[in-house]
């Protein structure tokens, strides 16, 4: 079972259509496809919704496909890091649903294991659990989050082997697993692509059954706050 | 004397229990790490997805795939731990995390907090600030008493948009370490030569 | 001449598509991975928490922390994942397993499923058939057609209580290939040598 | 921070209580913490309630405390294997919650992520539906069910640091991270404690934060259903 394509515009190829729900991997823009959002730019498809925890720089990660305004709406936790973001928002060109981190986690990884809802304290009395359903348990209140299933997963690992068992590296692993697994599609970009015998069964973060496309490819990682101590 | 940054970090960290999980905020919070008693032992979680988080990397130390909540890099420790972003969230929903040190724009008597969102001006997002103070055993707040306007950040109510409704455990301003309860807030420490009476001056909120 | 078990497995077999992961339950769907032709590839899940699942071992291979979901001792293949079950019934209920072949004791016409309790005498729980059946992409039953005393196992309604309510897609007896549709059991084949009549004969449930 | 028992009985002093729930890790007899339940069977406590898979066999696992009758009550999902068990609950001696496995993993994760309840469609239609609230979602019906929170659990990994950061070994690893998750307090037994540095961060399947004690000993790993082919 060969997952394994050229790179990764014939990854993508037949899965991309306009008005689609996209997640994406990636905390920042730490383990983030950058390989898989350049080729959704090159595709030009829009209206584009992501769910993904933030929202790129303004040139790097999902900020490409802002400036091409393939993006309408954004599914996020954090997006401060954005100026164009920032920008279309405040003029009514992009929607917002923000989505308390933990909850975003939860609701893909929901999505991805058949539970279409579940409950959460997370957000009570904010202006997050606004029209959503409340029930108490054991004299406490929760609300009602409902599951994100996607169109299409992009996600990002260090190496897969070609049935796209794959493992992740430090903080990058952070989004990609519930990424992965809350797409009807996932397609997946790694550093490398090892024989499956490198990779031992015990040590799979995220099984291929969750991977049906995966490619290999040069990645830029870029640092977004490089902060040192003195050697 | 009011307490500047670094005291108010070393003061937070007083909070800490050995053998304790915790979570650190953006900012001053950040800071109390520095500050961690020697005789004992405490494990930071950064949300993004490890346990056991070191120091800033030194330069040849960079390592882009390993960075903490506030998007900076840092180090691995022996016995960190990495997992994913559910998983990380499992733990801190599941109240598996003893606390959680966090700045903070308002404060209410009652424990309100608002840290995430001032409407028209500022919309960042709330990160996992919504999560942590829902799910973990204690909060505590670190912040100063007013802010540039001179104006309390301690209310009666919270005029911004709340992270999270009665959730705030303790304050450790830069005046005053106070404690929420039922009947209003209640001064447990004063910073060096300040008053009892102007903390209460500065403080908007009523403290019992 | 109706089919053996064997053959049983083998004609199940035939259902299975290049690429798929599967879930094969216990008996007569266990030897449905002696037939997997040569020319697919297909990824066995056990669904105590591994994909990849090879054939039983060697007396040398034995090894106690390598089981299958009916606690027989397996083996592994070069791309096996293990994982927990938590994670292992979340792609089975996410759907992520495309078939599921599994025994049963009745099935109706419907594709209401029993095989998991026979109240007063047989009380030893529905393991993960009830999640198989709920979560799967295709549930295929592979079973005898009647049972010892010759009484039909495929019923207008299920007299045990049920796994699930209409989730069987297609029944392989030792008779015939049956689908369920909206409007009744629609014969896709028969074995060497049965009647269409005689299968009719040897079921209750309707058959189109 | 040194989690580190001599024994199993020392690691449960002061845990156990009679009345008490607890959540235990293993399959079948695979990956059983089989020293920490004959501790249990040494100290005593009584009318327990077990959140666990199986109920082991009549001489092994659980069914040691079944033999001793300190046993009230199994929320469990397959209970085939023990003779003894199917004696005490058909004459009334033992109650039993069955629990489709896949919902009982699900049950303990969520008693371990802060999540009082979620929505499946394991079980709509049968007995296991009877009395619990059922909800719609895009048209399918699904039921509530909630989660455990065990007060203590009992766990079996391969390999531990002091820590408690725990590696499993092939399929050992079943219910016992889920397991883990939901207790109020966690004591595992490992077949070796090994220094922080000989376990990388990327390699970890259950991070130290859920374990609070911790042994080392010598396990039989019982195998229940020895089967071979011809080699």
């Amino acid at each position: 079972m060969n997952k394994v394509f050229s790179d990764a515009s014939s990854a993508l190829d037949g899965l991309l259509f306009d008005g689609m729900m996209i997640a994406a991997g990636g905390f920042g823009l730490c383990g983030i496809p950058e390989l898989l959002l350049q080729a959704i730019k090159e595709n030009g498809a829009k209206k584009l919704t992501f769910a993904s925890n933030n929202a790129g720089v303004d040139d790097f990660g999902i900020g490409i496909l802002l400036q091409t305004r393939q993006v309408d709406k954004m599914i996020s936790s954090y997006v401060g890091e954005n100026a164009e973001f920032m920008r279309q928002y405040l003029s009514g060109e992009l929607s917002l649903e923000f989505t308390p981190q933990g909850t975003l986690a939860e609701r893909m990884r929901a999505g991805g294991c058949g539970i279409p809802a579940f409950y959460t304290q997370t957000g009570v009395g904010t202006v997050i659990a606004e029209g959503k359903e409340h029930k108490d348990f054991d004299g406490r209140t929760y609300i009602m989050e409902n599951a994100i299933v996607a169109d299409l997963s992009i996600v990002k690992a260090w190496k897969a082997d070609p049935t796209g068992n794959a493992i992740f590296r430090k903080t990058a692993r952070n989004f990609n697993p519930p990424a992965a697994m809350c797409g009807k599609v996932c397609v997946m970009e790694v550093e490398q692509i090892v024989d499956p015998d490198e990779l031992s069964g015990d040590s799979i973060h995220l099984p291929g059954i969750y991977v049906h496309r995966l490619i290999q490819g040069e990645h830029e990682k870029r640092i977004e706050q490089r902060t040192v101590r003195n050697a | 004397m009011a307490w500047n940054r670094d005291q108010m970090a070393a003061r937070a960290a007083g909070e800490l229990q050995d053998g304790w999980y915790v979570n650190l905020g953006i900012g001053i919070p950040t800071l109390v790490s520095n500050y961690i008693p020697d005789d004992i032992e405490v494990t930071l979680q950064s949300e993004n997805g490890m346990l056991g988080m070191g120091p800033f990397p030194t330069e040849n130390e960079i390592d882009a795939d390993l960075i903490n909540a506030g998007k900076q890099t840092i180090t691995e420790l022996t016995h960190t731990a990495y997992f994913d972003s559910a998983t990380s969230f499992g733990m801190i929903r599941g109240g598996k995390i003893a606390m959680a040190i966090l700045g903070a724009m308002e404060v209410s008597e009652n424990g309100d907090l608002a840290n995430w969102m001032i409407p028209g001006k500022l919309i960042k997002g709330m990160g996992g600030a919504m999560d942590l103070v829902a799910g973990v055993g204690r909060v505590v707040v670190v912040m100063d008493h007013t802010n540039k306007h001179g104006d309390s950040k301690i209310l009666k109510e919270c005029t911004l948009p709340l992270t999270g409704r009665r959730v705030v455990d303790r304050i450790i301003s830069n005046l005053a370490v106070l404690d929420v309860t039922d009947n209003g807030l209640r001064i447990e420490e004063l910073a060096p030569e300040v008053s009892r009476q102007s903390v209460i001056d500065a403080t908007e909120a009523k403290i019992i």
